[in-house]
């Protein structure tokens, strides 16, 4: 036996994505989130998209981007601080904004990777995050249903990914990107390596090359991976 | 092994497109990688914490922490992935498994499978068997067509407590290649040597004969 | 930085234990860290997967991919791990995180924490916040005494949209530690020059002052 | 800062594990079986327990001695189906057994480590193993709630630890380790080999030190450690 080949062109693999499609992004601030792939989609002008990811970015960067070209229609986030230009357009109403608790987000998208219907949880049973959601009892005790999140497509920034899709992360840039990539149909990584297969030890791999569908190269970061500006 | 249950995992292996993942049961299923060409694209998949699973290895070159499912001493190739046990089972519920390959005690024309319980006589526990057979996407049985005392495995209902209901698509056995449909069995082909009225009689449950040849392995 | 302000969070570092599990929220606590000794037994957590948090970096001397929780560039140190979002959540929930030092808008006497939201004014969502104040085992807060208008932001009741309901065990401020006991606010220690009186005035809530001499910080 | 030290003997490490005790053992089959802490929890006589481990070993090895001794009350398993010794004690009587479906218990398990009550599935729904589940609906489906598994105390078998607890898994004895070192109250780990604070590469961490309490040296592994009876 011998492991697939699912290397190919980031335009392509962005180009199956359909208008109106529910996205996963990676990344926290900075760290993990797939610039090249957010300006890809810009530039294919998506329509109506619905975008899981941890943060908005910053003004004028990554998520901000599709935010200003008029991409997305809804927001499912836990925090919106570094993106003035986003809580204006929740505050206007030209998006819609869900705000998760940060670790219920992670919980729900790792939930829908592992392929169940939600967890039971009491984090926020006593504050406004709590409303509207189904109570259960267990053991005597009350709490709450938290349900699963999936997406069409997950698109993930990675250090490194062989021919077949084993990922390896830098740093904080994993955050939610090994979780992320279990919980959508189809899986797009750009890798700023792409190494031959073995080159990554079984131990040593961060995702399993199975959840990934395709990997794209980006050997010539843009100016935001490594900007911060506050 | 009878020629026609080695013929039977041939024939099964061809059902493996390029490019799947795919998990492979404890017995019969395991010998289908036998079957598959060297070079054949196709990610297998093991329970306990690997995908890419190379060839079994005899016990004086085995890693004493590399095994199957089944306990037996794998290997790695280029491209395999160690993880736990969750994240193994995330990738069969999440619909990661294109297939996997089961062993059965009893399958019903509706789908349902029966291979971990007989009450009374068996009862180890399930294993990882209810989520392979409930959540890959698509799940093939190999099994003789009836037991050892000649009574047909393939039934209207299944008399056994079940693994997984309606989720069988394909069965092989050493007589026949049958598929469940809505309308219930389906023959598909014949083993070399053998009539469709013998896998009638040899099956509990009406089998529906499409008009035509019917091929043979 | 006021000199009360600053030692309110020398006297913070105090109640770190050698062994504990730390995380230091956005803003004054992250500064807690700067008086701990630098050979002090302790593993910082950021939520967003990190243990073993090393110093703060320039940004010339920076790993583009390696930040804190607060968008800070930080460093590793002997002994750090890297994980995901889940697992870092997962050590929270799970009582892993020995102590949590949190920034807040309004603590009330029953130890309900107010610090992610002011309807109409500030919604950026919550962030980390809410699992951090619910789950850590010990949950200290750091605040001055009184906003910027002089108004209290120690009360009988939170006006604000809650963070964690009866979450808070100490208050560090420019003027006081305070305890919340399940008889209500109690005074630990006083800043220096600061009087029982002072911080009966500047607190929104009835406040216990014990019997016998108040330490000073 | 620097990362405390966690290392210490097994002897005393296994004595402060009352009778009584929830215990859950790392290891599918051989590979991750906490062999020599297991034979310690004999030596030391303990009763009563509680075990939660994938497989009870096989007749003559690891969880089996715990058996013939006398020191489990409980198990909760996959699979038994290489102890026939097991199967008799379960059939007698002698011992309570607890089924779960593989991934289940392997879920479970990471539910109590993630401080989650639960969570909510369809595997085993039309199963006897379905039975007596409380039922919930989500999106108009009907789904169980398992419920989450938590132990006082996990015992876990790794290739490498540092003296923080930083944890390294060979091969496929990693399975069950991870989810049962965020699950236990009191972490214990016999290791390979021990190393010092930094050897483990922050990337290649498979376990996090935090949730580790204690971490034991096993540099002669028993017989058992190597020996497959099949």
């Amino acid at each position: 036996m011998r492991l697939p080949d699912k290397t190919g062109a980031i335009e392509g693999a962005i180009a199956a994505i359909p208008d109106g499609a529910t996205i996963m992004l990676g990344g926290f601030g900075v760290p993990g989130t797939p610039f090249l792939m957010i300006q890809e989609l810009v530039r294919q002008n998506k329509r109506d998209l619905t975008i899981i990811k941890n943060d908005a970015n910053e003004t004028g960067m990554g998520v901000d981007h599709l935010l200003v070209a008029g991409c997305v229609r809804r927001l499912i986030t836990t925090h919106l601080g570094l993106n003035a230009n986003a809580i204006r357009m929740m505050n206007e109403g030209t998006i819609e904004v869900e705000f998760c608790a940060q670790g219920m987000l992670a919980e729900r998208i790792r939930a829908g990777g592992a392929g169940l219907k939600g967890f039971v949880t009491d984090i926020g049973i006593d504050t406004e995050m709590g409303r509207g959601k189904q109570r259960v009892e267990i053991g005597g005790e009350v709490a709450m249903i938290e349900t699963a999140l999936r997406a069409d497509v997950a698109l993930l920034h990675a250090a490194q990914a062989d021919t077949f899709g084993n990922l390896r992360f830098a740093a904080t840039a994993r955050n939610f990107s090994p979780l992320m990539a279990m919980a959508a149909d189809t899986v797009i990584v750009e890798a700023e390596e792409i190494v031959t297969l073995g080159t990554i030890a079984p131990e040593d791999v961060h995702t399993p090359g199975p959840f990934v569908d395709h990997v794209v190269h980006v050997p010539n970061l843009s100016e935001e991976y490594a900007v911060v500006r506050r | 092994m009878s020629d026609a249950k080695s013929r039977m995992i041939a024939r099964a292996a061809r059902d493996i497109a390029p490019g799947m993942t795919v998990n492979l049961g404890i017995g019969l299923p395991t010998q289908v990688v036998n079957h598959l060409p060297g070079d054949f694209p196709v990610c297998l998949h093991t329970e306990n914490g690997l995908t890419g699973i190379g060839p079994t290895l005899p016990h004086d070159r085995a890693d004493r922490n590399l095994i199957d499912a089944g306990g037996a001493y794998v290997s790695t190739i280029p491209g395999s992935a160690f993880f736990d046990s969750a994240t193994s089972f995330a990738l069969v519920r999440s619909g990661r498994l294109d297939l996997t390959m089961l062993g059965a005690f009893e399958v019903a024309e509706n789908g349902d499978l029966a291979n971990w319980k007989i009450p009374g006589k068996f009862s180890p526990g399930a294993g990882g068997g209810m989520e392979l057979a409930q959540k890959a996407r698509r799940v093939a049985v190999l099994t003789t067509h009836t037991d050892r005392a000649g009574n047909p495995k393939l039934l209207t209902r299944c008399t056994l407590p079940l693994t997984a209901a309606g989720c069988v698509d394909r069965i092989f056995t050493d007589m026949a290649v049958i598929d469940v449909t809505p309308a219930g069995f389906a023959l598909r082909e014949l083993a070399q040597g053998v009539t469709i009225e013998d896998v009638k009689q040899a099956t509990g449950a009406p089998l529906h004969i499409p008009s035509g040849a019917i091929p043979t392995f």
